[in-house]
């Protein structure tokens, strides 16, 4: 008991809990859990935009999205190295996604039909993300802290670079306005359920802010985001597909109707549109890919016993 | 409105500058397609890096020709709206992806040239083409560190790995003579000094894959007979395909902005 | 010109000739993708045969889905000019080939449907549906033989050729909701006749499957979670690639004339 | 030599030998290979027009040309059947062709580059097989010369089919009669060269002539060929890549230029530009098939067994 009231003493005072500090095995795995789910949505979501890099209609958009798209295998990358700290092997953790044992973001269960889907994921999708980032930059264990900050960082840059997609379709052709349109209508409720059920249904919940792991409900993020979006959509004339929407000048949000949380179940039990895609696609390459992985061992191990003898 | 396509002036400059924009272009793409599905998160990585700096000089060349033609043509122009035919890359760099062994010796193969070439042509009589090859010698040289490191540990690395490597290496070596072949239309831009002599590039060429085939294990195919037709416009029935899936948006929306 | 696309009129017989017109063209395009390349000879031609036949039967109902909707269009601004948003194809003729068991669950699944629903539409209260049935019902016959063949030899074969069927199986099976699924504007076109009702077709598609599936000894999948947004236009990210191959003339040559 | 000689007779009287008469093994040798190369050629054809049939530009001719490639299949799986009759088995020619042992013949080892390309194989790669193929229906051999009269009555259909879609080209845009024109330019040789060696460096010629399986030699079926076809490209307003053709009065021929003899042994010994690719798309498709095949024979054993008992 005093190893953990010290523990939470540090944490109420801010300061870094660190990979060789003593730590609850419970808030080991909670951080392992949440981190790596985080790195396996980055992995996953290399897919949808990565189904448009051959395609981007121009060379800047190309060379703009292959960008992206690495970014965020970087990101998967540095934070499977801060779950490492934890002292979980990321192979084991990429097993656990490959075996569909593991989650990843629901919103990469859904497809990207246009080009405006890139744009709508860089805008929405991103934004979403970066609202349930931003605080985690302060959360208590210093290495998924570190790796936050970078993560928004270029997560912000995204997020621009969607919206100006974006703000380029609304203000094109009729049929780019269309597609334009047709994006945010399919992508709004997704990203609305990124946030997660609502408050009074979610688990982990407590112990994840006393841990300063979570700092806001999913609610307040999830009104956070559309306070901030609402009115960009707006100002590219573009409508929301919810008839509740209304701002709500009592308390100077943005009311939205009722959130589908059946459709919400049902992609997060596998059955999104594209669920089953993304996981083959993932182990496709993971298979295709192990004669490449043993070469290198092998290869590495050869020249080991080279330079020893 | 009957085609879609632009037509392109004839020039010698304009030409070997477009030359070189679909070379790097090409392969860009076909590296690009990997992303997501490589072997690992690295090359993942790695790969999509290689296909950026490739893009990235295919832009900086198209711009360039653009200059010389002044026909108000743009990058864009260039890469979306010509047909097949119209394209001059080599053939090597149209090839399918293949295995990770033929997208890594495919690499190392152009590469290994490339490096060499804009180490040359940094000394062009051409200013803009000198100024494009300095910014491209670095990149070059870690896109032949990657494909050359790659190439020994598959050559020196299981059973496996040796085979599929020696596969790639003997499927694509007929694709190297067109680096080193002169067309007609070049013959006077090396006597003026803008373009890199290919004979003079040979050497540091060859040299490099005796030495990296040789500790990697691999087998120089003996092989004499070589393909050729990209620099014509006679291409693999590969190139029609990869354009068909990057043009179709510019195709379906002629004159759209994106 | 900002697009080589057409706009179609909104009319719900039209609607529904051109989702079934769609139905076809997408699976017989992806059949078509096998040319050359199937396990046996043999399959190559019947591969080739059924998609030829719905080719054919998609020329017939885009043929008149333009006697429909009177705006000048072609069966070839229908298949070469829409979008993919356009399509209203059902999500199972889009699924990519796969292996060959893939591609003959598929066609099995597809084709019991089919097969039942040309039967039903050969008394359409609409004379030009009826006889386009009736042309249709003696091919979608040899399809589902055809198909009902193949899974009973791929479940009942070997090992590896069983798990395979039965990967395929519950791959696909979630794409079978569509197919019985009303859409609001085809209610009146049930009602009044001129659609077969999918409600009436559901007991010949069960009773096929529970046979073909009990002698092929493959499990009917549980789940009762389907996919569906074909019909609405929302395809899976396949429909794209697909169309982007099949487009790319006459999106390169608007206007041309082949 | 009474066999032989009553074999001979029968030949000259124009008679069919017939799977069961007597023959020599040179005769019979010589069919198998004969029949062997022309069913790979039909096989390995399937597929540089195969090429063309997801892109087709028209529902009308993505249908004609799946019902062309087809039918090339058909012309494969009966030329098969016609070589079984001399005994020998498909499974043992397939092999041959897979392993690289066997011939096809070589105008597929040129790419499909263009939609005009699927024309100008119609008008002239069948033009030239039909030259090849007529006087085969009259061959000494019953399956063989049966099975040629067949392919030679579908060929001829796929010959004006070619040849119309040539029609439309030289007659379409400018784009089009330049893909037209492209087309004529790549494949003239190359047709010219199907026509086999020069009769002074012909193999097998005697021995097949006195047998009735070749009627004419190459260089009288290559000027037939010519002097049908060259009229033809000019009605449609092409020129042919050949500085030297010209019609020549007194012998009422045209007369061709020195074809290129160095460009036609490279592609047999397997540097044309499409050898490597035709066979490994032969040997994946064998490969990625054979799964297939142990099923179907797995299967009829189990019914025959089932059936026995």
């Amino acid at each position: 008991a005093g190893r953990l009231g010290a523990f939470q003493a540090r944490i109420d005072a801010e300061q870094k809990i660190e990979p060789n500090d003593w730590m609850p095995e419970a808030y080991r795995r909670t951080l392992i859990r949440q981190i790596a789910q985080h790195a396996h949505s980055e992995i996953v979501g290399m897919l949808p935009e990565g189904n448009w890099i051959t395609r981007a209609p121009s060379l800047r958009r190309k060379a703009a999205l292959l960008a992206k798209v690495q970014d965020e295998g970087g990101h998967g990358l540095y934070l499977y190295a801060a779950a490492e700290t934890l002292g979980v092997a990321r192979e084991t953790l990429v097993e656990q996604l490959l075996s569909g044992g593991a989650k990843y973001s629901s919103i990469f269960n859904y497809p990207t039909l246009t080009w405006a889907d890139i744009g709508a994921i860089g805008w929405l999708v991103d934004g979403a993300a970066i609202m349930n980032q931003i605080p985690l930059c302060r959360c208590s264990y210093g290495p998924y802290a570190r790796a936050m900050i970078r993560v928004c960082k270029e997560e912000s840059f995204h997020q621009r670079q969607g919206y100006e997609i974006m703000t380029v379709l609304a203000r094109g052709t009729t049929a780019q306005r269309a597609m334009a349109q047709d994006a945010l209508d399919r992508w709004w409720w997704p990203c609305l359920m990124m946030f997660g059920p609502p408050d009074g249904e979610s688990q982990h919940s407590d112990a994840s802010t006393r841990w300063k792991i979570k700092r806001f409900s999913n609610d307040e993020l999830r009104q956070k985001f559309v306070d901030a979006t609402v009115p960009q959509g707006h100002y590219l004339g573009l409508s929301f597909p919810d008839p509740a929407l209304r701002f709500d000048e009592a308390t100077s949000h943005w009311h939205y109707g009722a959130i589908d949380w059946d459709e919400f179940r049902a992609v997060l039990r596998g059955d999104g549109p594209c669920n089953r895609d993304r996981l083959a696609a993932r182990n496709r390459a993971h298979e295709n890919g192990a004669w490449v992985r043993e070469a290198a061992l092998a290869f590495a191990e050869k020249r080991r016993r080279k330079a020893a003898a | 409105m009957a085609t879609t396509s632009i037509a392109v002036v004839d020039d010698r400059l304009f030409a070997a500058v477009l030359a070189r924009a679909d070379d790097a272009l090409i392969l860009g793409h076909r590296l690009s397609e990997w992303c997501g599905h490589a072997p690992m998160l690295e090359e993942d990585l790695a790969l999509a890096n290689i296909a950026l700096d490739l893009i990235g000089q295919a832009r900086l060349l198209y711009e360039y020709a653009a200059t010389i033609e002044n026909a108000g043509h743009t990058e864009d122009d260039y890469a979306y709206r010509r047909d097949p035919h119209q394209f001059r890359n080599i053939l090597l760099v149209e090839q399918p992806n293949g295995d990770f062994a033929h997208t890594i010796i495919r690499q190392y193969l152009y590469s290994a040239f490339a490096h060499a070439f804009w180490q040359a042509m940094t000394s062009s009589a051409d200013a803009a083409l000198a100024a494009i090859a300095a910014k491209s010698v670095p990149e070059s040289a870690y896109h032949l560190r990657h494909a050359a490191e790659w190439t020994i540990r598959l050559g020196d690395g299981t059973e496996e790995s040796h085979r599929r490597a020696q596969d790639a290496l003997d499927a694509l070596f007929p694709y190297t003579g067109e680096m080193f072949a002169i067309p007609e239309t070049e013959t006077d831009l090396i006597v003026g000094g803008i373009l890199a002599d290919p004979a003079t590039i040979r050497p540091a060429w060859t040299a490099s894959l005796d030495r990296i085939l040789a500790e990697a294990g691999l087998a120089k195919p003996q092989s004499t007979w070589m393909q050729s037709g990209g620099r014509r416009g006679r291409h693999s029935e590969h190139l029609g395909h990869l354009l068909a899936e990057m043009q179709i948006l510019p195709r379906s929306y002629p004159g759209a902005i994106w």
